[in-house]
């Protein structure tokens, strides 16, 4: 099974892509769970606008995706620009882009099922919760939060998923740099466009794979846990 | 992160074998290495057009070279072509067809009511060049409806393999990695405009190593490299 | 303390029209299903705001909709006991009962001790609220609440999710609230017995509007409200303190103006107040004393009111020394007596028909189980 | 008709062990909350497999664990109203009555009018569920299973997530089913006021396992079962006739082997049977016949069973020309009394203490409402 | 505004993207609902398995999955093979294909929204449903599915946008052929590989963005209709 054996080059890649995916989650939640909040509860004029544009990624084929962000987020892009000069953040071409990338394009199965989570959360507890004294940020951070935590995990987990099955956007906003930007995904891609790269490909793909699986697990325990813990009373 | 260290190649996906192993054999003799990044040339392009930290740029045809010329993106005097390529026809290494390439050979026959994989004719240059060639040869018309555009050559190479499409038109350096499919002819040189690599430096390129780098690739050490894979060599071997 | 209501709410057909004053003790909002209790005390929890009017509690202005006052529910200081616990089910009970303290200013906090070993809820105190019988969570809410040191309860028919026996376990700790804390209670309910049990004052609504307001004692003898309360409802609510306590036969007597009665045993000591609610389809009226009957209370009275007849049945008040009864008797039984306003009369009750009869009992148990 | 059980299911600590047989009218399982009583019900509708046992209704077998037996649920053939109406939501109030309808045998079906019109619902059928009341809902979910043409009703605590008044519409249709329809019904209650007004036979579950079962009149009136059935428990079940209507006094006068005995108003034709349920605590003995009171019925009976006390009170069966009757008295009574096994006394009974004093007055008039 | 103009080759794609979605949506639905209720309420050994293997599309760059679509739904793949000789059903190079293409990477998302709405349902209505004589399938027909209706319409909707989007593993599987295979995201993806091809790419991703758009609004509307119609009772 020596085929199976990674090359450093390929190890980096796994790790890169370990590295983006979870970034991506991670700085994506906050948002995440701002927009479900705001689709979940909001009432307000352009909340069908909202949640289409969150959805936008979705529909749009990777390429574009990218090549829009690399229109707003580029080093020349408006947005871009205004970042890094004001913030020193500079996404272009480094592993913070490619983790922006697959934030932008898990963002909406990470809003959905945020906010499935949040439509389901009783709301007479947070009720019970402003009657004991705690302000809504309070309550929302003690009660609603804890309450939408497996709905949190599994949008953190799919959006993990997709982080790392992520490459369309990823390679056209950020390129294939090895070391910076070139994930398992994008890794894979590049063995698909040469003679011989199969088995490379295939090795990859296993990994991927793997990877992704051990998360869906790790999630099912963890959602498991959480859904005993807070069992209905 | 990435300016720091190595210089920065961004190369067409299909040179990746070449290019990784002239790369290991550069950083062998000089302990020196690029980083090199495999996209389509479009996004490349697209790229290094929004302020990408690429030294040296390598497109699969002139087109997106020109478009960043245009736009003064790469150094006008470092350009120059570095391989040519051809294009050929294949078939499953199990099929009978024979065909003999050239003016009014009746290609629509021989597919039968199968079809003609090939890179996409608008987007993928072997697409554009096999086009250009079924034109002048006489046999476009008859096969226009029957291709099977693919979103790469390796895609195309693939539905000849598994022989989903009976016949394909795929760059010589692909048909001869793949065992499972036989060329069954070789299209003309001047059937089509020349299938061309360019190189430049691109213009913010400010990497000490990178002009060695593209020196290396022209030079005589890079050749058999490129040779092997099935390119031909075009630009003039520089001496270091 | 005071409490001082007066609001009006729409929603859609329905018009909230409430207005009324209430102090310490527990000021008791009863009336039927759809009469708007819980519209009013979420108007004074701060879940409702009210179309229009003000909410005064303690002199401090919570609503008032021609100044624009509307003080949040996080900042009134008002503990809210709903109709299901609606304990937090991450939490354990130790941190649900925690959960309000941390916003009390350090020197207002009230000691947790106290109130939990008051609730018997000190063994539940690392488990979580899923596994608790429906009377413990309910103790546990409660909890919650005074642990956030409300200055005023509301409680939304706190027991109405239970059965019978989780009733009587937790009518006593209320009872508590009332009388050795002296926190004052807005409390919800349609069950006239916890109404009578409870009660300080008592507030009738019906279809959104008050039909009745006062001390409980004397709203609960109006003949005139029978149609509201029901035929369970009326009854007298008579204040007494116990005289001594019969350890053979396990009676209390209880003075009250109109003399003497024996009722099952109130772990009370001598002198401390008892209330007693006589339903009026529990008393017998008697021409004579009578003799040699197994009813121990026998309480002389004069006539004062005849109600209107609601079927077979008719009721009538009486006046006993001052202290008001009432009796629910048929036509027949009206007419073979011949008995008319004036009259002087006699009303039997038995101890075993007092309310309550076994949380009294209960109370010393769960007191017990608390230590 | 004939229910046969004989069952046995553990769910971690409880064990359910139980043994009965019902017959027609209505068996009613009763018992405290956990007694077991839902586990019970689930095994005869097919809800729940038991560990080992045997359930036969009417002679078919439905369960024999022995032999491999389990009738699948939607095979039984038995109807289930649950506490919770659980309508679907999803259909109207028309399209749920009819669900069950489609899977009965043409021939075997029943007409829906007839039961739409004893529910009264007929002005909901084309409403959702979403939108009725808790009572209409039941009623609705009463209909629901009749309309499936069941061998066997089931209903488990279909009253309790209803208020007082809402209850009191619903027995009178329950009754009807009984009576009128003569479905056989087991039903499931921790009601006594329920029970006694309803069961045929009545089944009293503790801890899992029959602490009695036999003819309701019979388990009723046992003293030894206080503890079980509570305070309020104990009574006398006593089925009589009617005797005569008094139109004037809004009464009827019911004829029992005790004696005439007058209650409020029953609508129901002379020669109709009548069941009294008489509650322990309201029956006042006497040592001579009293004169001069209000109440209506006075009995004479003998003291057949003292009870042993419970706090200061003690229970007294009495049997009365071959009739029971239950009264709960104070200890000190007793003595005073000087009450002993053999000895003559007299019951005292108001007539307006007869449960159910007003779901007799409803019924007339939910009767007219669904014609 | 004469360049938003769609020539009738657009027209083609736009029209073609329209039918393959829609049929990717619709094909996968039952197997979508098949799989949501394995997940949902079955307790069996390779629960997990299945849960993983459903979650692949996701994980993997759609390219690989395109791979594995032609190695297996392929002319000589195993499975395309016998569906060819048994049942004439031929995926290589026709719209069906890009249709499966398309449905097999929507089918996380499909199957994620079913799930959560099958989790949800009051199973007591069921076993009332089952006690009026209803067998399984019945109960299932009649008050399980449409219960649940909210979430297969979420889950149709995302489905179908996923699908909108899809091009990565659709033009691996079955190519690029105006007409026949050549998508909406196809063509822009092709618009996007040439020099100047920025506004045609722009014009279709408009096209697209519309219909992906009005496709959520519809489906936020039905859902509020049909949560109307079965408001708890
Ligand atoms: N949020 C609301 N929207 C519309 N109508 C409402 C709302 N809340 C209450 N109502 C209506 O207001 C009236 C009073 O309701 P409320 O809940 O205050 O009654 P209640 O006395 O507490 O009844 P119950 O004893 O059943 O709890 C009812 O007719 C009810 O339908
Ligand atoms: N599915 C179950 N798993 C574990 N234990 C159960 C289950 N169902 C019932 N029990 C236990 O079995 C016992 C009897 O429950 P059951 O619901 O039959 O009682 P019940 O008499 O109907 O009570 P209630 O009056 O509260 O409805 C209880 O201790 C309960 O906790
Ligand atoms: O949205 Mo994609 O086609 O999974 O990168
Ligand atoms: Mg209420
Ligand atoms: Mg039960």
């Amino acid at each position: 099974m020596s085929w199976l054996e990674l090359s450093p080059a390929e190890w980096t890649a796994v790790h890169l892509s370990l590295k983006v995916s979870f970034w991506a989650m991670l700085a994506s939640l906050p948002f995440g769970i701002i927009v479900a909040l705001l689709l979940a509860r909001g009432r307000f004029w352009g909340h069908s606008l909202l949640n289409g544009i969150v959805h936008l990624p979705l529909v749009l084929p990777p390429v574009v995706t990218g090549f829009l962000l690399l229109i707003l987020f580029g080093r020349r892009g408006p947005i871009g620009a205004f970042l890094d000069q004001y913030f020193g953040i500079v996404f272009s071409f480094r592993w913070t882009g490619a983790a922006l990338a697959c934030a932008v394009m898990a963002f909406p199965l990470m809003v959905r099922s945020i906010r499935l989570s949040i439509e389901a959360v009783d709301t007479r507890l947070e009720v019970a919760a402003g009657t004991l004294g705690a302000n809504p940020v309070w309550v929302f951070v003690t009660v609603t939060l804890p309450l939408i935590l497996p709905g949190i995990i599994a949008g953190m987990v799919i959006a993990f998923a997709k982080a790392m099955g992520e490459f369309g956007a990823t390679i056209t906003f950020v390129s294939n740099i090895p070391g910076e930007t070139q994930t398992l995904s994008a890794a894979i891609y590049t063995f698909t466009q040469v003679p011989g790269g199969d088995a490379g490909a295939m090795r990859l793909t296993i990994v991927a794979v793997v990877i992704a699986m051990a998360a869906l697990l790790l999630s099912e325990v963890l959602a498991r846990g959480v859904a005993r813990r807070i069992a209905a009373a | 992160a990435a300016e720091a260290k190595d210089p920065v190649v961004f190369a067409a996906a299909s040179l990746k074998n070449a290019l990784d192993a002239i790369n290991a054999q550069w950083k062998a003799e000089t302990a020196k290495q690029a980083t090199v990044s495999y996209a389509a040339s479009s996004a490349l392009a697209k790229q290094i057009e929004s302020g990408a930290p690429a030294d040296i740029f390598i497109s699969a045809d002139l087109d997106w070279m020109d478009y960043l010329a245009k736009k003064d993106l790469i150094k006008p005097d470092s350009r120059v072509t570095l391989l040519g390529n051809r294009i050929v026809l294949i078939a499953p290494k199990d099929s009978p067809v024979k065909i003999d390439i050239g003016p009014g050979f009746d290609l629509a026959k021989a597919l039968g009511d199968g079809r003609l994989a090939m890179g996409d004719t608008s987007a993928v240059p072997a697409g554009k060049y096999g086009k250009a060639a079924l034109e002048k040869l006489g046999a476009w018309a008859g096969v226009e409806k029957k291709i099977a555009q693919a979103e790469s050559v390796r895609a195309a190479l693939l539905l000849v393999s598994r022989g989903e499409a009976p016949l394909g038109i795929v760059y010589a350096t692909d048909a001869a990695a793949d065992p499972q499919v036989k060329i069954v002819g070789t299209f003309p040189e001047n059937s089509h405009p020349p299938i061309l690599y360019p190189i430049a430096l691109t213009k913010d390129s400010s990497h000490p190593d990178a002009t060695a780098f593209l020196a290396y690739l022209q030079s005589g050490k890079a050749r058999p490299l490129f040779e092997k894979e099935g390119f031909t060599v075009l630009s003039k071997p520089v001496t270091q | 303390m005071s409490i001082d209501i007066d609001v009006t709410h729409r929603f859609g057909a329905f018009r909230l029209a409430a207005r009324f004053t209430g102090g310490a003790g527990v000021t008791a909002l009863f009336g039927r299903s759809g009469s708007g209790k819980t519209s009013l005390i979420n108007i004074i929890g701060g879940l409702l705001r009210p179309d229009r009017g003000r909410v005064v509690i303690d002199g401090v202005t919570l609503v008032d909709t021609d100044r624009g006052i509307f003080v949040p529910k996080h900042r009134r200081r008002l503990g809210y006991v709903f109709q299901e616990a609606r304990l937090f089910p991450h939490m354990s009970v130790r941190r649900n009962l925690l959960y309000g303290r941390g916003f009390v200013p350090a020197g207002e906090r009230v000691a947790v001790e106290p109130i939990v070993a008051m609730l018997g809820i000190g063994h539940l105190l690392e488990r979580r609220p899923a596994g608790l019988s429906g009377g413990e969570k309910q103790r546990v809410a409660i909890g919650r609440a005074l642990l956030a040191s409300p200055r005023l309860l509301l409680m939304d028919e706190p027991l109405a999710a239970l059965d019978e026996s989780r009733k009587g376990e937790i009518l006593p700790y209320i009872e508590r609230l009332r009388d050795e804390m002296r926190l004052p209670i807005v409390y919800v309910s349609h069950s006239v017995a916890e109404v009578a049990r409870l009660a300080t004052t008592l507030v009738v609504l019906n279809a959104g509007e008050v039909a009745a307001a006062g001390p409980a004692a004397e709203v609960m003898q109006r003949l005139d409200l029978s149609p509201l309360t029901g035929p369970e409802g009326t009854g007298a609510v008579i204040d007494g303190t116990v005289a001594a306590q019969d350890e053979r036969y396990g009676l209390t007597l209880v003075a009250t103006p109109a003399g003497e009665l024996r009722i099952p045993s109130v772990a009370k000591p001598v002198g401390a107040p008892v209330r007693l609610h006589i339903r009026a389809r529990d008393v017998m009226l008697a021409d004579r004393r009578p003799e040699g009957l197994s009813a121990l209370n026998i309480i002389a009275g004069v006539i004062a009111e005849i109600g209107s007849p609601v079927g077979a049945a008719v009721e009538i008040r009486l006046d006993c020394q001052g202290v008001p009864l009432v009796a629910r008797l048929t036509r027949l039984s009206l007419d073979r007596l011949g008995l008319a306003p004036g009259r002087t009369v006699f009303a039997v009750v038995k101890a075993v028909s007092f309310l309550p009869e076994e949380p009294g009992k209960r109370e010393g148990s769960a007191a017990d189980a608390a230590d």
